[in-house]
């Protein structure tokens, strides 16, 4: 019955006991962790594409809305955006270095790495609560009881003098406006709120492998969960990045 | 396989370039370029991406099929972006508020 | 055409009809060509090389370059033929003539209404003479619908806040089909119609019977007082908006610098919010008459402003391209 | 000596029977007979929704249930047939048994994410049939808004969001494909050693991964509209219904693409295994399959050609439409080559090979008139599209399956299933199948549009000829059931290779292994060398 294929016959010895890690369908830790690499970059591939439906929604009602957009634009706080963005490059920083403590074999540098990535995390989520509190106060959120002018009016009645040089003459009128910018609302939520969920994951990710960390289950030899949430952490970071100018800075400099 | 550790100091450097970038793309949005305001933060927020990819998830380190694979969700994206405007900008229409709602039109009497 | 009384070809009963049909039959000659070079030597070969013995092997042929070329370049060649006919019969269809009869349809749920220039208003309805090129701008006023008439070969998306143009010319007096071919609800197969195509005799006639509330740009005038739109525009030009003699076609400066052509998406821009291109010279006074106002009103209006503009062809010159941002 | 062959004591099926040891399996085998009956399932559910359909549409006027009741019937046939049929059926069923062992590999490369993407699938079906059981949706199963985000007032939700879940179960299949075909493979089975079946499934697993995000996110878009009041489409705040559709085309034409993709990975292998010969042009019919995924991408405007895409957009994606036709002809005409020369057989699979052929040459020949501008403006969302993309999915897709499911039944279950009613249900789908569609091109031609559930009294005759022919491509349908169940039990032993095959899969046991070779495999020669196979199975009718 010998067609195709001749049977193999024990090439090299199994001189090394396979990893306790490794997998029985795998021939090596080496292929294993290959197979794993590429596995998740076509999540990523995945996950680009999804923010990227998103993003080709964004453009085309960017060209067409420009001017609302960049009125709605200037309601978000660019101090809590840049904060946000430094502090996401941040755990980008300290996840990178939390793998590299798990190349090096370095348990306790990889749990402490992993723990100030959570915290930066949670610090970003919290920055967007306080931003997202911000829009629900002011109307801001598109559906109903959407209302652009109630900051104006709000800001009025308290008596707030607009900073010298900030009031200048929106290029919209005020019905225009309020019509027109729940467009970039509805993707100003639809965004971020997608990426927060994903930091959410991210999270959660960061606590279960600082948990097999915490049980010694890495060694230089097989710490691919670690790298590879890393790499998912990364990629939120990156979203960020392109989110950040896109969102907060249409077009400041009117 | 990405055996390969970079020292820590490289991660540093990255960083600290990825923080000066994130300064320089909230000082061009303040500059007015005209049309090229756009532009300019995409290349800005573009290479800082590439930062990320290039050093913290060791691409550059990995096999080619992981170069490959990012390269054609990024062409994938690329048509889907591209095709689209395609449409919307050979389309010679200009958004509309839409027809009103006739309930509350005003009858001629 | 039918066989034992089964209609099996829709009757060409507009100009490009035919042309169409054409088309179609080319496209069907050249599908059945192929359809029997893969049908014919499959079965062929199934009989001819059909196995005799269960050890029976096939020939050892790996593949033929030439062959494979042949199959791939002459199908690329055709199609590019289909291609080319195909554009040039769409761009006729979607190019309307200048002189063409226009109407107005607009899609609601579950019903079209018509809308002549003359003031006939008909739902489900349609009336149009024979032997002149009618050119319908299709709207929406909720979901998408699609105005399609089969025997004219023709058919355009109703999308809500956009105009569409769609256009024939019929030839053959009689009543015909009109669908909505756009899933829009319930009763979305309970949104057709009948055209009726009369002689441009009979068509008269039936315009005099119809018209009570005189013609759409009558009613536009009468809307143009009740609105109290005279107040401002006056003819002198010396009232707090512009006058709007002779405007239509021409291309007037804006308040911020910039100039705009007035057209049919002008003027229905300037009515329902009328801050956004302000003539120079003049104030934001205008208020706006989002919500205020119907589509059939609306475009009434539009057609009174025309008819004030004698001088400007019936339809205006398509709108350039608005700038870019 | 064929009666000394008896069902191997070690194999998949025997090891462990308990619940638990199927739920929590690992094996690439178990997961695609588990999916085998989820699939068959959902199959006939999207059918009675069909029947349902063409009876009302046996009298022009409706009377056969409401209006509102059809629009569901058809919502759900389409949701159900597209998302929970044609996308996993040859993957995960055929796919998921055939590419390790195809390959030399011992299960997928990522075996617990292979159960998940089964698990997400129940998921996603559970939720979509909870909302049909609820009341249903009544959107067309293409959710075009502003319809569905504020027009409709059934289930749209919960159904998008079934679609959305079961569109992740595609993305890990797709995922695992791909690592799987690039990192697993035996020593020796180099790309071009590759069958076509994994060729095809390759190509399928690029567009699975690359499209459905799209798709998904689109869903995302509605969601947030509908339930949150946002206003992404709403025309009434400014937003764009034609954006929508452009969104929701990206992923939806290369999914038409994700259905017929492997049915042609499975006629390559059924053509050259029954006629004993090497498939024509191996490399040409691989490349075509890399070309349709890559192509598939670039073309999806056709859908749109009369829902106000600017005229320009439309001679772009008509010009690129037929640059995907081209692949499409070249695989059919190396079918076509392949059995020159051979030693061709009709058992049961090769009547499906045959019928794959006609009716998928239709389907794709119809596909021109709809790429050309001109005829599919008349055309456009009349029966003439829906005869076009039936005769792709059914005479394709699921002729494709059936032949895949007739081929490699004795290496999945060990038993042959009765060669004479195999060869009756094998005709009665095809005839069923021509009388069912042909009529609707006519009645597509005369302009009786899509989702009518009342029409013109003159088209009355050809849509009583469809529904006829219905109920016979139902009857056909049904007769699978009857004797591949009756094979479990009574079917002849197959041993593992009935049919003198060339590929790996053909070298197990069949059933296989949990473990699929004893020892690694070592690959020598082309994928489709006849000249070593020695022909095992003696030629008798039951």
């Amino acid at each position: 019955m010998s067609n195709a294929v001749a049977h193999a016959d024990h090439g090299h010895a199994r001189a090394d006991a396979p990893h306790p890690a490794q997998q029985h369908h795998f021939d090596n830790l080496a292929q294993q962790k290959e197979a794993a690499v590429i596995g998740m970059w076509l999540f990523l591939l995945t996950e680009i594409l999804f923010f990227g439906g998103l993003f080709v929604a964004y453009m085309i009602y960017r060209v067409w809305y420009f001017d609302a957009f960049a009125e709605a634009s200037r309601r978000l706080s660019l101090f809590w955006g840049g904060l946000n963005t430094a502090v996401l490059i941040g755990s980008s920083l300290t996840m990178a270095l939390a793998v590299r403590a798990a190349q090096t074999n370095n348990r306790k540098w990889t749990i402490n790495w992993l723990l100030i990535t959570t915290i930066l995390g949670c610090v970003f989520l919290g920055v967007k609560v306080i931003e997202y509190e911000d829009k629900f106060a002011n109307h801001e959120v598109p559906g109903y009881n959407y209302d652009f002018s109630y900051h104006e009016r709000h800001l009025a009645v308290e008596g707030h003098a607009p900073a010298a040089g900030e009031h200048r003459e929106p290029s919209l009128s005020p019905e225009q406006l309020q019509q027109t910018t729940q467009i970039y609302f509805s993707l100003y939520f639809t965004m971020t709120g997608l990426h927060a969920l994903h930091m959410i994951i991210g999270v959660g990710l960061m606590l279960v492998i600082t948990w097999m960390a915490w049980k010694g289950k890495f060694d230089a030899q097989y710490y691919t969960p670690v790298e590879m949430s890393g790499l998912y952490w990364h990629f939120v970071d990156i979203v960020w990045i392109f989110l950040f100018p896109l969102l907060y800075l249409v077009n400041r400099h009117i | 396989m990405s055996e390969h550790v970079s020292p820590v100091s490289l991660y540093v450097t990255i960083f600290l370039s990825l923080m000066v970038l994130t300064g320089v793309t909230v000082y061009s949005a303040f500059v007015d370029m005209g049309y090229l305001n756009f532009p300019v933060a995409m290349l800005i927020a573009g290479f800082k991406a590439s930062l990320v990819v290039w050093y913290f998830m060791h691409v550059k380190w990995q096999s080619h099929l992981t170069k490959l694979t990012l390269a054609t969700g990024l062409f994938f994206l690329a048509i889907l972006l591209a095709m689209t405007l395609i449409d919307y900008t050979s389309k010679n229409f200009t958004p509309q508020p839409p027809p009103t709602d006739p309930a509350m039109a005003v009858q001629p009497h | 055409m039918s066989i034992f009384g089964i209609p099996i070809f829709p009757d060409q009963a507009s100009t490009f009809a035919r042309d169409v049909d054409a088309l179609y039959f080319f496209i069907l000659a050249v599908c059945a060509f192929f359809a029997l070079a893969v049908a014919v030597p499959v079965i062929y070969f199934g009989i001819r090389y059909h196995k005799t013995h269960d050890r029976q092997i096939g020939a050892r042929i790996e593949g033929n370059l030439p062959l494979e070329l042949l199959w791939s370049v002459i199908p690329t060649i055709i199609a590019m033929v289909m291609f080319g006919w195909g554009v040039s019969v769409f761009y006729h269809l979607r190019r309307p003539p200048a002189e063409a009869l226009h109407l107005y349809a607009v899609g609601k749920q579950w019903m079209w209404k018509f809308q002549h220039m003359e003031g006939q208003r008909e739902i489900n309805e349609l009336h149009i003479p024979s032997g002149r090129p009618i050119k319908i701008t299709v709207t929406s006023e909720d979901v998408l619908h699609s105005l399609y008439f089969p025997a004219f070969r023709t058919k355009y998306d109703a999308i809500p806040g956009r105009y569409t143009e769609l256009w024939f010319e019929a030839q053959k007096p009689g009543s015909y089909h009109i669908f909505c071919t756009e899933y829009c609800g319930t009763n979305h197969s309970g949104m057709i119609g009948t055209v009726t195509v009369l002689e441009p005799a009979a068509y008269q006639e039936w315009l005099q019977g119809g018209g009570l509330e005189g013609t759409l740009a009558q009613r536009g005038a009468r809307l143009f007082n009740d609105l109290a739109c005279s107040s401002c525009h006056v003819d002198s030009g010396r009232g707090r908006g512009p006058s709007l003699k002779d405007i239509v076609g021409t291309t007037v400066e804006l308040r911020d610098g910039s100039s705009a052509t007035i057209d049919d998406a002008y003027l229905r821009e300037s009515i329902l919010n009328s801050q956004a291109k302000v003539v120079k010279g003049f104030e934001p006074l205008m208020p706006t008459f989002q919500g205020l106002i119907s589509e059939e009103n609306l475009v009434a209006l539009i057609e009174y402003v025309k008819s004030m503009s004698p001088k400007a062809t019936t339809t205006a010159p398509a709108a350039p391209p608005a700038g870019k941002k | 000596m064929l009666d000394t062959l008896k069902i191997p004591e070690q194999h998949y099926l025997h090891d462990g029977h308990s619940l638990r040891s199927w739920l929590l399996t690992k094996d690439h085998k178990r997961i695609a007979i588990m999916y085998l009956m989820s699939i068959s399932v959902m199959f006939f559910i999207g059918g009675l929704f069909a029947v349902g359909i063409r009876f009302e549409l046996a009298t022009p006027q409706g009377d056969f249930v409401t209006a509102d009741t059809y629009n569901k019937f058809f919502t759900m046939h389409g949701v159900i047939m597209v998302f929970f049929f044609l996308i996993p059926s040859i993957p995960a069923v055929l796919g998921n048994f055939l590419i390790p062992p195809m390959i030399g590999a011992k299960d997928l490369a990522f075996p617990r994410l292979n159960l998940l993407s089964l698990y997400i699938y129940w998921f996603g079906s559970i939720f979509t049939i909870a909302a049909m059981v609820r009341g249903g949706v009544d959107t067309g199963w293409t959710f075009y808004t502003p319809y569905s985000a504020s027009a409709s007032n059934t289930h749209v939700v919960p159904t998008a969001l079934g679609i959305f879940i079961a569109g992740f179960s595609s993305i890990l299949t797709g995922l695992n494909f791909i690592v799987t075909i690039h990192r697993m493979r035996a020593p020796g089975m180099t790309w071009f050693r590759l069958p076509l079946f994994v060729w095809a499934h390759y190509a399928t697993s690029l567009i699975q991964v690359l499209g459905t995000p799209v798709v998904a996110i689109t869903i995302v878009m509605l969601f947030v509209e509908r339930a949150f009041g946002f206003a992404i489409f709403d025309p009434q705040r400014g937003g764009d219904p034609v954006l929508f559709q452009h969104l929701f085309w990206f992923y939806s034409h290369p999914a038409v693409y994700i259905m017929i993709l492997p049915a042609m990975g499975v006629m390559s292998e059924l053509v050259s295994t029954f006629s004993r010969k090497r498939i024509f042009g191996y490399s040409f019919v691989a490349f075509s399959s890399l070309a349709i995924a890559v192509f598939g991408f670039i073309v999806w405007a056709h859908h749109m050609f009369v829902s106000g895409i600017s005229t320009y957009a439309a001679m772009v994606f008509s010009f690129l439409s037929f640059s995907v036709a081209i692949p499409s002809a070249v695989k059919t005409f190396n079918w076509s080559a392949t059995l020159y020369k051979g030693a061709v057989s009709f058992e049961t699979p090769m009547l499906y090979a045959y019928g794959f052929l006609g009716l998928f040459a239709i389907g794709g020949l119809t596909g021109l008139f709809l790429a050309t501008l001109g005829v599919d403006v008349h055309m456009h969302d009349t029966y003439f599209v829906v005869a076009h993309f039936h005769y792709i999915m059914v005479g394709g897709a699921i002729m494709g399956y059936l032949g895949g499911l007739h081929y490699w039944w004795p290496k999945m279950t060990g038993r042959m299933y009765s060669e004479f009613f195999s060869r009756v249900s094998a005709i009665t789908v095809f005839v069923g199948f021509n009388v069912t569609f042909f009529p609707q091109f006519v009645v597509g031609y005369l302009g009786m549009p899509r989702r009518y559930h009342a029409y013109p009294d003159e088209m009355q005759v050809l849509n009583v000829m469809s529904s006829a022919g219905a109920t016979v491509l139902g009857l056909g349908y049904v007769l699978p059931v009857i004797y591949f169940l009756y094979s479990l039990k009574h079917g002849r032993v197959a041993g593992p290779n009935p049919w003198g095959a060339s590929g790996l899969e053909w070298q197990m046991q069949s059933p296989p292994l949990t473990e699929n070779f004893t020892e690694a495999p070592q690959v020598i020669h082309e994928p489709y060398e006849y000249e070593h196979i020695v022909v095992a199975k003696e030629k008798h009718l039951v």
